[in-house]
């Protein structure tokens, strides 16, 4: 029968690459609860976004953002109803497994310097990249950004600022809690206060275009209990 | 062909041209009047005289600034009339005074290069008679890498000829050869003369070789 | 996933054949173009010359994303050349393993036709004189005795832009995307390990294949230059 | 942020100019590394050369994100070259301008090799024992002959590695991050701007002038070739 | 200078050498054995005999198999006694059957590179004189990329004098110059074969100029 068919087409999900590890074991989770696979193209939420609007064979966005998320949106190249936040994620303050520094408190103007020493704040680019945005907004929101922003180094994205500290070559980093939680080789030092900045989320949407009849069964499926205990097993915080 | 074929003259040579190298204030520039009913013509002339140039404008590598070249009827450059049968269409068999081997290709090939472009029409030179007379048997599968000054001017010269040329232009094509070659050569060149009937100009500084060859002399310079 | 082969994961066996077309395609499709630029670059003048010289060198000098996401706009379904393309010619770049190889070819067009047009431009013109007194018309001038001394510029061409497009991943992850089995190439797989924490080892495997595969490229081509060069040498 | 110039902000004319220092201190620093190892591939033999020539292909074949974390692992305060550089002669790459240059070197680094291989692989060597005959050591045949007659390529591989050092984002960014003024190039700017709905019209303005840029330094070597051309046809 | 001089002869040439060019098989491989009091000797054989693979043994461009090359007391090569002087240790002036003309260096700076490497030590040739007598005073701004061939030997002969050597390699130095200018040069080779006192090899094809520059003839192949 051609919903057979249909159903042995693989789905496609254009995801950020900051979800590989977690969207795989779903995805195979998926597969082997409803026969139905699932390939994912995993990219910077930009890039995917913008093929999207190019006409990309995507039937899901998964974004690590939501202006690009919006910016889909805005175009209305996204089915509306099928929008949802998938995932919430913490920012933590992060220093090498080996570091003498000790866990502190992050509060309005705490100030970080002595724990940085010569060295410098990996973060991801605080123009741009998600999870360079957030940092930014925190930092300045607890009045310290002034004095860091000299002593930052940006990353490409956020696993770039993670990986720097893990190699020990800055003192302290910000990156996602899940990101935290992936990496052995670094320590929580802090979690900024969810007040700090904006929250946190993973919208997900099917694509307009997408003539597959199952994308909206496995978004929905993304924000069932399966896939949460997966998500949290990779240190992001699914949403009710 | 798309020559035009000048009624008046069937053999021999009128040539009258000017040629140009390098910039106008510093370079060579000088006037050549070549007329003569004979079909093998030697030029001869001081070092830097333009003997190889004259010869360049003829073979079609060098653009005159004015005049014609026509040789046996044929008109192969005419400024007003704004002929210029390009190099390639010219069949001219030309043996540079530097031999110009291919160095991609070895002997045999090179022999061979203007043979595929010549056709069967006319073949008038055969491989195997031409490798026998020049004595280059032995280095067909050579590459042209080590050959000596007298075998690269044996190639050359055995290549010219193979391209079943309609005019030949010898530059200083035996001096790099030992007398006892060159004894055996212009015999060779004598009846190539006689019996292909092709047009020939032949350069040389040697006045014995010259007088043995040609019909008639031009000083040039 | 079905199994994998000698430690290789299905996925990374057909990330790894899928570089080895891609990187085919480019190189051997683009070449005849190269040849042509550099020919024309190297023996030609014309208005706009030092333009056209310059544009070849953009996707070089611009960051990759760029010159991908410029494919993106002009090759995709929607693209005004890519319209036509698929329309008139059936011929479709997006999202397809296509426009991978027209990424690659891209970004390794300037370095082969760098290389070929030194290599033409160091052809003793002379030469060229000959053969067109032995009746050679400019097409076999150029066929005949041009290219096969330019021949080592041919195949470090080649070579550059087969290289390049093993490791090119910006502009082809922006232009087509990175979808397993269609788009992902060997780069864009190494990529996502990259991104993935501890997943250094694994980065390590696939990038001793990337190496193996160019060092496959470049004895191919130091094998056949030293093949042209010993028969000119016998 | 003070006050711009010419539609620029001030960040970006930091970019800008700390691009052309990165990309001038890039070309010409790898310049006689590069001439070194193009006349090592072109005229000597020796065991292992093969390998030397794939392994220069490297930051060709694999992603720039890799070379990056390579450079990392070696360059970095910790990594092993790193440390020894800093504490015995005081250089220092990690978060560095400096660090941006080598990165750029190292990835324009196959690219120049090859044109200036290639370039030397075409000076005839009748020349070369020419000069030795008239008393000329190997010094100076190199210096005196050799290396003019390969000029082309040499200008050729510097242009490259000039223009790949415009281009190159992900080793940089990889190695010494992003940081204003220091490591911040004109590419890294272009990449962020892309990360941004509706920037396009920021990228459009620094990708011309990266082409802008590129475009200097095509002129300035066709212009350097040219020059020694027409001075040897006189 | 690390070479050492035997005592028995110090004029003249010992050479006993085995050259070989090419691969075993289907290669070149000939010995010379030259034997000569005399100071200027000359080399005469056919094409392909080997002339220029002798010179190039003796300026240090190619390794003998075997033997031996004494030059004037010195030796530059002896296989036994591991002695190999690299060419340009040699000091030899050799004028190439191909001119070999720097193609990226003018006239004048061709001329100047020997003489630069020559230090001011026993200046034999000025260039104002060699210019003269070449007759290549309007060439000396010129590339050397529009030179006649004649215009290209002379450069290549001054530039080999200019390199003040202690000894003279001609390989058909005069081939492509027209009788006067011959004419002109001979008497001049004469005159350096005379004043300098240095041992000279003169490989040419024409009887008459051996006979006017050679004390002793060497015959090859
Ligand atoms: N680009 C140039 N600029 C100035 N002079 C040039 C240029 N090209 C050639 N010439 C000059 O033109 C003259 C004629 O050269 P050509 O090669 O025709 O002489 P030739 O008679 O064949 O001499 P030869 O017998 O020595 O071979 C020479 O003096 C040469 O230097
Ligand atoms: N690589 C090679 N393989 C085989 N034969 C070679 C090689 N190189 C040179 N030869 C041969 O060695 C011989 C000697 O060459 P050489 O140039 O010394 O001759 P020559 O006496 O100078 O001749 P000519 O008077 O024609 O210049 C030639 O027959 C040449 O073909
Ligand atoms: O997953 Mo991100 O786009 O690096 O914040
Ligand atoms: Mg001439
Ligand atoms: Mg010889």
């Amino acid at each position: 029968a051609p919903a057979q068919d249909k159903n042995t087409q693989p789905l496609t999900v254009f995801a950020a690459a900051s979800l590989k590890e977690s969207l795989d074991e779903a995805a195979a989770a998926y597969q082997q609860q409803t026969g139905q696979s699932v390939r994912a193209s995993y990219a910077a939420s930009s890039a995917l976004a913008r093929q999207i609007e190019q006409g990309a064979p995507a039937d899901l966005f998964f974004s690590a953002d939501l202006d690009w998320m919006d910016y889909l949106q805005q175009r209305r190249l996204l089915v509306d109803a099928s929008r949802r936040n998938v995932l919430g994620n913490t920012l933590v303050l992060i220093a090498p497994k080996d570091s003498q520094a000790k866990p502190l408190a992050l509060k309005p103007g705490t100030d970080l310097r002595p724990l940085l020493g010569e060295g410098r704040l990996a973060l991801a680019l605080t123009a741009s990249v998600p999870a360079g945005k957030y940092a930014r907004a925190a930092l300045e929101k607890l009045g310290v950004w002034p004095q860091l922003q000299p002593r930052v180094a940006e990353g490409e994205n956020v696993r770039a600022a993670l990986m720097l500290v893990a190699r020990g070559e800055a003192p302290l980093g910000v990156v996602y809690g899940s990101d935290a939680q992936a990496e052995p080789k670094v320590r929580v030092l802090a979690t900024f206060p969810a007040d700090t900045h904006a929250p946190i989320v993973y919208p997900v949407a099917v694509v307009k275009a997408s003539r597959h009849p199952g994308a909206a069964a496995f978004a929905q499926w993304l924000r069932g209990k399966q896939a949460a205990a997966i998500f949290r097993r990779h240190g992001f915080a699914p949403l009710p | 062909m798309n020559a035009a074929v000048s009624a008046a003259e069937n053999t021999g040579f009128d040539i009258d041209i000017e040629l140009r190298r390098g910039d106008a204030r510093s370079g060579f520039r000088r006037a050549f009047a070549i007329r003569s009913e004979h079909r093998v013509i030697a030029v001869v002339g001081d070092s830097g005289a333009g003997k190889t140039s004259l010869l360049h404008a003829i073979a079609g590598l060098l653009r005159p600034v004015r005049g014609r070249i026509v040789v046996a009827g044929e008109t192969l450059f005419d400024r007003e009339r704004r002929i210029d049968l390009p190099a390639h269409r010219r069949r001219i068999g030309y043996v540079f005074q530097d031999a110009r081997l291919f160095p991609h290709l070895d002997v045999r090939a090179n022999l061979l290069y203007g043979l595929r472009g010549a056709g069967a029409r006319e073949r008038r030179f055969e491989l195997d008679a031409i490798v026998e007379l020049l004595g280059i048997g032995h280095l067909l599968a050579r590459g042209t890498a080590g050959l000596s000054g007298g075998e690269m001017q044996r190639v050359a010269l055995g290549r010219a000829l193979l391209s079943q040329p309609r005019i030949l232009l010898l530059d200083e094509p035996l001096s790099m050869l030992d007398m006892n070659r060159r004894d055996e050569l212009l015999p060779y060149l004598q009846r190539v003369r006689e019996e292909s009937g092709l047009p020939m100009i032949y350069v040389s500084h040697y006045p014995e070789e010259v007088r043995r060859i040609a019909e008639d002399v031009h000083r040039i310079g | 996933m079905n199994e994998g082969f000698a430690g290789f994961s299905a996925a990374e066996l057909t990330a790894i054949a899928l570089s080895l077309k891609v990187a085919a395609a480019a190189t051997v499709c683009s070449l005849p173009f190269g040849v042509a630029v550099g020919w024309l670059l190297a023996r030609t003048r014309f208005p706009g010359k030092l333009l056209v010289d310059t544009l070849m060198y953009l996707p070089l000098v611009l960051p990759p994303v760029v010159t991908g996401y410029a494919l993106l706009l002009g090759f995709s379904a929607q693209g005004p050349i890519g319209r036509v393309l698929s329309e008139h010619f059936g011929i479709v770049f997006a999202f397809r393993w296509t426009g991978a190889a027209l990424a690659s070819a891209i970004m390794g067009f300037p370095l082969m036709v760098r290389a070929i047009r030194l290599s033409i431009e160091a052809v003793d013109r002379r030469l060229e004189q000959a053969a067109a007194t032995l009746g050679a018309n400019p097409w076999r001038v150029f066929f005949g005795v041009t290219l096969p001394l330019a021949w080592p510029g041919l195949l470090a061409g080649a070579v550059l832009c087969f290289a390049k497009a093993l490791g090119e991943f910006g502009a082809t992850i922006t232009f087509v995307s990175n979808i397993a089995g269609e788009t992902q190439t060997l780069s864009s797989a190494i990529w996502g390990l990259m991104q993935t924490p501890g997943a250094e080892s694994g980065v390590l495997r696939l990038a001793l294949v990337a190496v193996a595969l160019s060092f496959a490229a470049v004895f191919a081509s130091e094998w056949l230059v030293q093949r042209q060069r010993a028969g000119t040498q016998r």
